[in-house]
């Protein structure tokens, strides 16, 4: 399996356009599974699916076919590339720009887009040329209008084995069953990494199979056993000190975050003694940066390890600053990355070592790792072109051998659908399809729900599709009248509002029955099932402000809503416990209290505060409009814009000029510019006796007011 | 014009004290009437509030607004200031109409003049009415270490009083931190307990409140079982005026 | 070879003139002859200048070189070394051949020897001739204490003279600083005003230049009404030398 | 229950020298005998090792344990605390059962307690034996002088003796730094040449190492052609106590 290629490209029938491309690329031959494509009918129209590794040059195969339809069509094909989350959508537009530019020379005119920004505004028409867009966010295009999928020419499907996630997986499958159903002629092609049922997810999607196990880079494991803590510090510093003296790089994978940035910390002695003066110049940049995009203790000390040639990673920075830590170590100038398994799952970044520290340990009812996510850190195992081989050490206890052999041995975890697994994603899914007008009888409903993926559950469709479509009607979401559907206005605005109908359910009772009141919809919106809690401290909200202690009148009111939501959902304790947190550092959040105020009250880290507050702004959008579609007054007036941006409504309106945002609104609106007239009619030096506002961004600012207010 | 004035001639009397509360709230009230200077904040979180008392007496020179004047302050503007100030320079407040307040500092022949905006303050909090079962007094020097020691190993401080002992207590990964003092040392100076208690705090609020130690004589702590901590020192010349924190405690779950 | 050598018992003399100088101009040729050493510089946005002036009075012991020489050096380099000089060594100035410069530190019988690499240096500066309307000499802690003050508020501080009084102001968006000083105050030892004038003048500048009145005994101010502003301090053992900058105003549009 | 005790009443015998050896090593031993306490460490890079020699003479009071014991340290936890410690305080180390080593730090009638966990320690290295043929002791001012003046230009020293001198060499793209003193002068305490020799060394390990300094009278360096560093610091009241370093060369290639 690890063979080298023998025969060249131009063995291989390849399109002449085709063939100078990879010219231009400087690819002289292609990889095994990329050759099988191509004998399988990549240019000759057949609908695919390639099951492989990382890095296995799948990408490649995508910009193959899209030029090929492109030159053939003259420009004027419609290729939607689909990725499952925006971080991978920049990614992927910087390689598909290639294939335009390339076109543009031989005279034509394609041009490409990348599209992933708020579900809210859904894509408007598809031009001839590549759309770069995420599954959400063509899903919720699709129903804002049905028509949108006859404009579909050539759909790429990227890591389509997310169709099995728990979270973004109903999505994804929800839109490949609208295409499969309304556009069943449609050019497919289907990127998947290494799955166990890869033939039935190529029978579902109607394509032809390529599965192939090969990599570019040699992959081995080895199983570790360390009896002791301590033991195991010294083993992962010796083979950091080995992978690094070869000129390589590490992974090291752990669970917590926490225990991530400790990590970092530690291993910086080792590395920092190993690196040459040059890096350690250009890691001080580095850790400069490091310290301007963020503050407070992690930040700290991300800056101190990143200085020494180690970083670490997880959900909870911010994007900037995972964005940094990435290139810096596709880069080559940081050695080691220390993070929890989400790096795995996400951008493309291998390293020559993977050392999955902590495997075997019981997370509540989990095991973790899971077999899928050792999978992905162990696929993270050596970067081609840089190493031979890659190796994947996992340190674990004598308790554990076992599974980490079976682990290593065994086939990848085929993928499930989502949808038939979880209640509110079909209704979802149902309810989107009669409101967008895709369907109107049940048996259209029927049709398109049986080209999900069903083959990979054992269910009686009809049963749960007719139970669903009742709930539905009974909500008063839909009405039926002799098996022809229609959407009332409620359940038009729950489809177009992207919530699940039983988290619409819950907030319509609890807009109608206790009010819509801002300290009444924030437990709402962090009560529903919609919205991920994520770690906080809920220390907070008992005992520790001093308000408990004088009387003083709390900042939400949760009481009734809390009732509303244990009849609904059945929150346990615990999960009451985080929710009700969210709900008030969401309400100190829309008061504009400080950001470090935010994150040090309730033990926050940065990147899940600026995830929750985006989500609760969609939710509250969500909100009212349904409020609007139910004849419900809305009494909470821009909640979703002051959720996104975190002040209060007096300074929202000066969010909207350029250059403004959280800090500065609040600033500007103490010294006195309470509208953006009142910017407009300021001068220069006047705004930069603000702190934080220079000559430029007065500038700027003054520009975009003036601009506003049409003076 | 001038609308109040009060002057002292030392401003070692002040520096701590305001600075010290500048670091605790954002934005802190000047409530001035013919009694003297009073304040109250909380900070953004609500998990701290500071208080401040100064009383005509407290001053070389007074002379008080005909009204009951209410100014709004930045704290971070004033501790700017305040940090401005040698302990020997002659300071200054005074109120210009309603608009402006004055900071003046001078020394050997030369005045500076600090002139802060008034801003709005949303609402003043009212004192909070506690029953404390501990009351201790100890010297600046011991609350000072015993913070900065906790710092070492946690983010959360135990405070408490057991027999005849008082001590603090932080542990973290690494280990555990005890500084402690019993009845009848030195530092040690008032030890008032009714029954045993251990209550715990975020430390990062008291590493800022410890600061006003600095100019003080004694610091009297009072706490009680998962209840606010209570920190007072005493300022001015002869102790006459004072400033308060209060502190939420930490319930761990 | 050694060309020239300049050897002073107390570094103090320089330590703290150099300094301000590096700070303020990135790169000076020092110019040996046989009356002393001269340097004058602006910096790269030409909005300041600096101009020093060590008659060889002012050393120890001085070695004049047989013609004038020049040498380029960066002042970075050089603040980074006389940082670290106490003011009790002894520090000696050597050029080799008219490559290097040598600056060598001498305490309890060990030396550190220094070496720079002379640089090209493009231009330089004739000093500017001007009538001022205002000259007054002050204490160093006077300037010192306005400049900072005044970096409270702004970036920019007007200087100033009306009447009797000479100040500096500054606002910004939080408020408005205003260090002045008497004719007769201690703190103002000359006061010659011809008129009142104001100028604003970029404060970054300013905090750069007052390093150097760490070392002096007193600093002479001289402007203009939309001049720049000249800063001269006195070094050397008994004032021999001088340093002094020259500061564009900032005008308002 | 204890079971060792070492209390001496000054803390100043002990800070600097732990500090020092902190930043060097990441953790370290603690082996207690009847003869005193030692430790030897390298660093996890294996670059440079600590040897830390306390004999019981140096504490003013000693309970030995009754067996060997050997406690595991976290050298950074360690120097956290020892920076907490004034140098006037008393402190005590303690070991409890074989799971928790003690430092209590007291002054003026409080104490305060720390309790660090002991580690696993993987491997003791031995002490080096080597033939040196270099050996001088200086004033700690020199060192810690050549150190820091060759921190400006470079990250790589050259520590050398040639004739009758004793030199540290830096040289960047800059200039070139050279710290040196001759025999005879008041710094060089004792110099035994037996042939001239040159080799340079990571400067960034020895400016950790020079903060051991702050405490000694004088410290001893040894060295040899391309061999390891080693800098020897007494410690204690009357110095019953050492602290060695040794650091790897670094060849040219
Ligand atoms: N035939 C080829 N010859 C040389 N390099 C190639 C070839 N095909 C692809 N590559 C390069 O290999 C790298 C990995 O490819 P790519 O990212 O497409 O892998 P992938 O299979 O999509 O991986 P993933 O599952 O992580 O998305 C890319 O940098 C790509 O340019
Ligand atoms: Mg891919």
């Amino acid at each position: 399996m690890y063979a080298p290629v023998r025969r060249g490209c131009s063995k291989l029938k390849l399109p002449e356009h085709v063939r100078e491309y990879l010219d231009r690329k400087g690819i002289w031959e292609l990889f095994p599974p990329q050759r099988e494509a191509v004998e399988k009918g990549l240019f000759d129209d057949e609908n695919l699916l390639i099951a492989a590794p990382t890095a296995s040059g799948k990408t490649l195969l995508a910009e193959m076919r899209a030029l090929h339809e492109l030159i053939e069509s003259h420009g004027e094909t419609r290729v939607v590339y689909v990725v499952p989350f925006r971080a991978l959508a920049r990614e992927k537009y910087e390689e598909l720009t290639n294939v335009i530019e390339f076109c543009r020379e031989k005279g034509l005119e394609p041009t490409i887009e990348i599209s992933t920004g708020d579900v809210r505004r859904p894509i408007r028409e598809l031009r001839p040329g590549i759309t770069v867009t995420t599954a959400e966010k063509l899903d919720a295009s699709l129903r804002s209008r049905p028509s949108l999928v006859e404009e579909v020419d050539l759909l790429v499907l990227d890591e389509v084995h997310i169709v099995g996630d728990r979270n973004r997986g109903a999505t994804y499958e929800a839109l490949i069953a609208l295409v499969r159903t309304f556009r069943e002629k449609v050019s497919l092609l289907a990127l998947s990494a290494t799955v166990g049922n890869a033939e039935e997810l190529a029978d579902w999607l109607d394509a032809t199979p390529v599965i192939s196990d090969w990599r570019p880079v040699k992959l081995e494991h080895r199983i570790v056993e360390v009896p002791s803590a301590s033991e195991k510090d010294a083993k992962v510093r010796k083979l950091i000190r080995k992978c690094l003296r070869e000129g390589g790089q590490a992974l090291v994978f752990l669970y917590s975050r926490r225990r991530a940035m400790t990590e970092a910390k530690n291993l910086s002695r080792t590395v920092s003694g190993l690196l040459s003066e040059d890096e350690k110049k250009e890691l001080r940049t580095l850790a400069e940066r490091v310290s301007e995009l963020g503050e407070g203790e992690e930040t700290e000390i991300l800056a101190y390890a990143v200085m020494r040639g180690v970083a670490f990673h997880h959900a909870g920075l911010t994007a900037e600053q995972r964005a940094l830590v990435e290139d810096a170590f596709r880069e080559g100038l940081l050695k080691v990355v220390v993070s929890t398994p989400t790096l795995a799952a996400g951008v493309n970044l291998p390293a020559r070592y993977v050392i999955i520290k902590d495997f075997g340990m019981r997370l509540g009812n989990e095991i973790k790792p899971t077999k899928n996510e050792f999978k992905q850190m162990a696929g993270r195992a050596g970067r081609p072109g840089y190493d031979d081989m890659g190796l994947v050490f996992v340190l674990t206890t004598s308790n554990w051998k076992e599974l980490a052999e079976e682990y290593v041995h065994s086939e990848a975890d085929p993928v499930q659908s989502r949808i038939w697994v979880s209640g509110p994603q079909l209704r979802r899914f149902l309810l989107g399809l009669v409101a967008a007008g895709f369907c109107r009888q049940i048996a259209d409903v029927m049709r398109v729900a049986l080209n999900t993926f069903m083959s990979s559950v054992n269910i009686r469709p009809e049963d749960a599709v007719l139970s669903s479509l009742k709930m539905l009607v009974d909500w008063g979401f839909l009405e039926e009248l002799e098996g022809e559907l229609t959407a009332t206005k409620v359940g038009h605005a729950v489809s177009q509002s992207y919530l699940t109908p039983d988290s619409a359910k819950f907030l319509l009772r609890c807009m109608e029955e206790v009010g819509t009141e801002e300290n009444v919809v924030l437990p709402s919106i962090t009560l529903c099932p919609d919205f991920q809690p994520a770690p906080i401290s809920s220390k907070s909200r008992e005992l520790s402000t001093l308000d408990a202690f004088m009387g003083g009148s709390p900042s939400i009111e949760a009481d009734e809503v809390l009732e509303l939501a244990v009849e609904e959902f059945g929150y346990d304790d615990w999960e009451l416990e985080r929710r009700l947190a969210w709900a008030e550092a969401l309400s100190d959040w829309v008061s504009g209290s400080p950001d470090r105020s935010i994150l040090r009250k309730y033990d926050l880290y940065p990147g899940d505060l600026y995830r929750a507050k985006d989500d609760a702004a969609w939710i509250a959008w969500g909100m009212s409009r349904l409020a609007r579609a139910a004849g419900i007054t809305w009494r909470s007036p821009l909640l979703s814009r002051r959720l996104e941006y975190g002040v209060p409504k007096e300074a929202l309106e000066l969010t909207e000029v350029e250059g403004v945002g959280r800090t500065l609104a609040m600033r500007l609106y103490r010294a006195g510019y309470h509208s953006v007239r009142d910017l407009a009619e300021a001068t220069v030096p006047e705004l930069t006796r603000v702190r934080g506002i220079g000559e430029q961004l007065a500038r700027k600012i003054l520009e975009s007011a003036r601009r506003l207010t049409g003076t | 014009m001038v609308e109040f004035r009060a002057y002292q001639e030392e401003a070692r009397y002040f520096k701590y004290a305001f600075n010290a509360a500048g670091k605790v709230v954002e934005e802190a009230p000047l409530i001035v009437t013919e009694n003297g200077i009073v304040s109250r904040a909380m900070d953004a979180s609500h998990i701290a509030m500071a208080v401040l008392e100064m009383p005509w007496e407290m001053f070389d020179e007074y002379e008080p607004p005909s009204d009951e004047l209410m100014y709004g302050l930045d704290m971070e503007e004033v501790t700017r200031i305040v940090r401005r100030a040698r302990v020997t320079d002659e300071i200054t407040l005074e109120g210009e109409d309603e608009e402006e307040v004055i900071i003046k500092l001078g020394s050997s022949g030369y005045e500076r003049e600090f002139r802060l905006r008034s801003i709005d303050i949303d609402d003043i909090p009212d004192e909070p009415e506690l029953d404390f079962a501990v009351e201790v007094t100890v010297v600046p020097d011991f609350i000072q270490d015993a913070v900065r020691d906790a710092d070492l190993v946690s983010d959360t401080v135990k405070v408490g009083a057991k027999g005849n002992t008082f001590y603090f207590k932080a542990e973290g990964e690494r280990g555990r931190v005890i500084p402690k003092v019993q009845e009848g040392a030195e530092a040690l100076l008032t030890f008032e307990v009714e029954e045993d208690v251990e209550t715990a705090y975020p430390l990062d609020y008291l590493k800022d409140m410890i600061q006003a130690a600095q100019g003080a004589e004694s610091v009297r702590i009072r706490l009680g079982q998962d209840m606010p901590l209570e920190l007072t020192f005493r300022i001015g010349p002869a102790g006459e005026g004072k400033l308060t924190f209060y502190l939420a405690p930490r319930v761990e779950e």
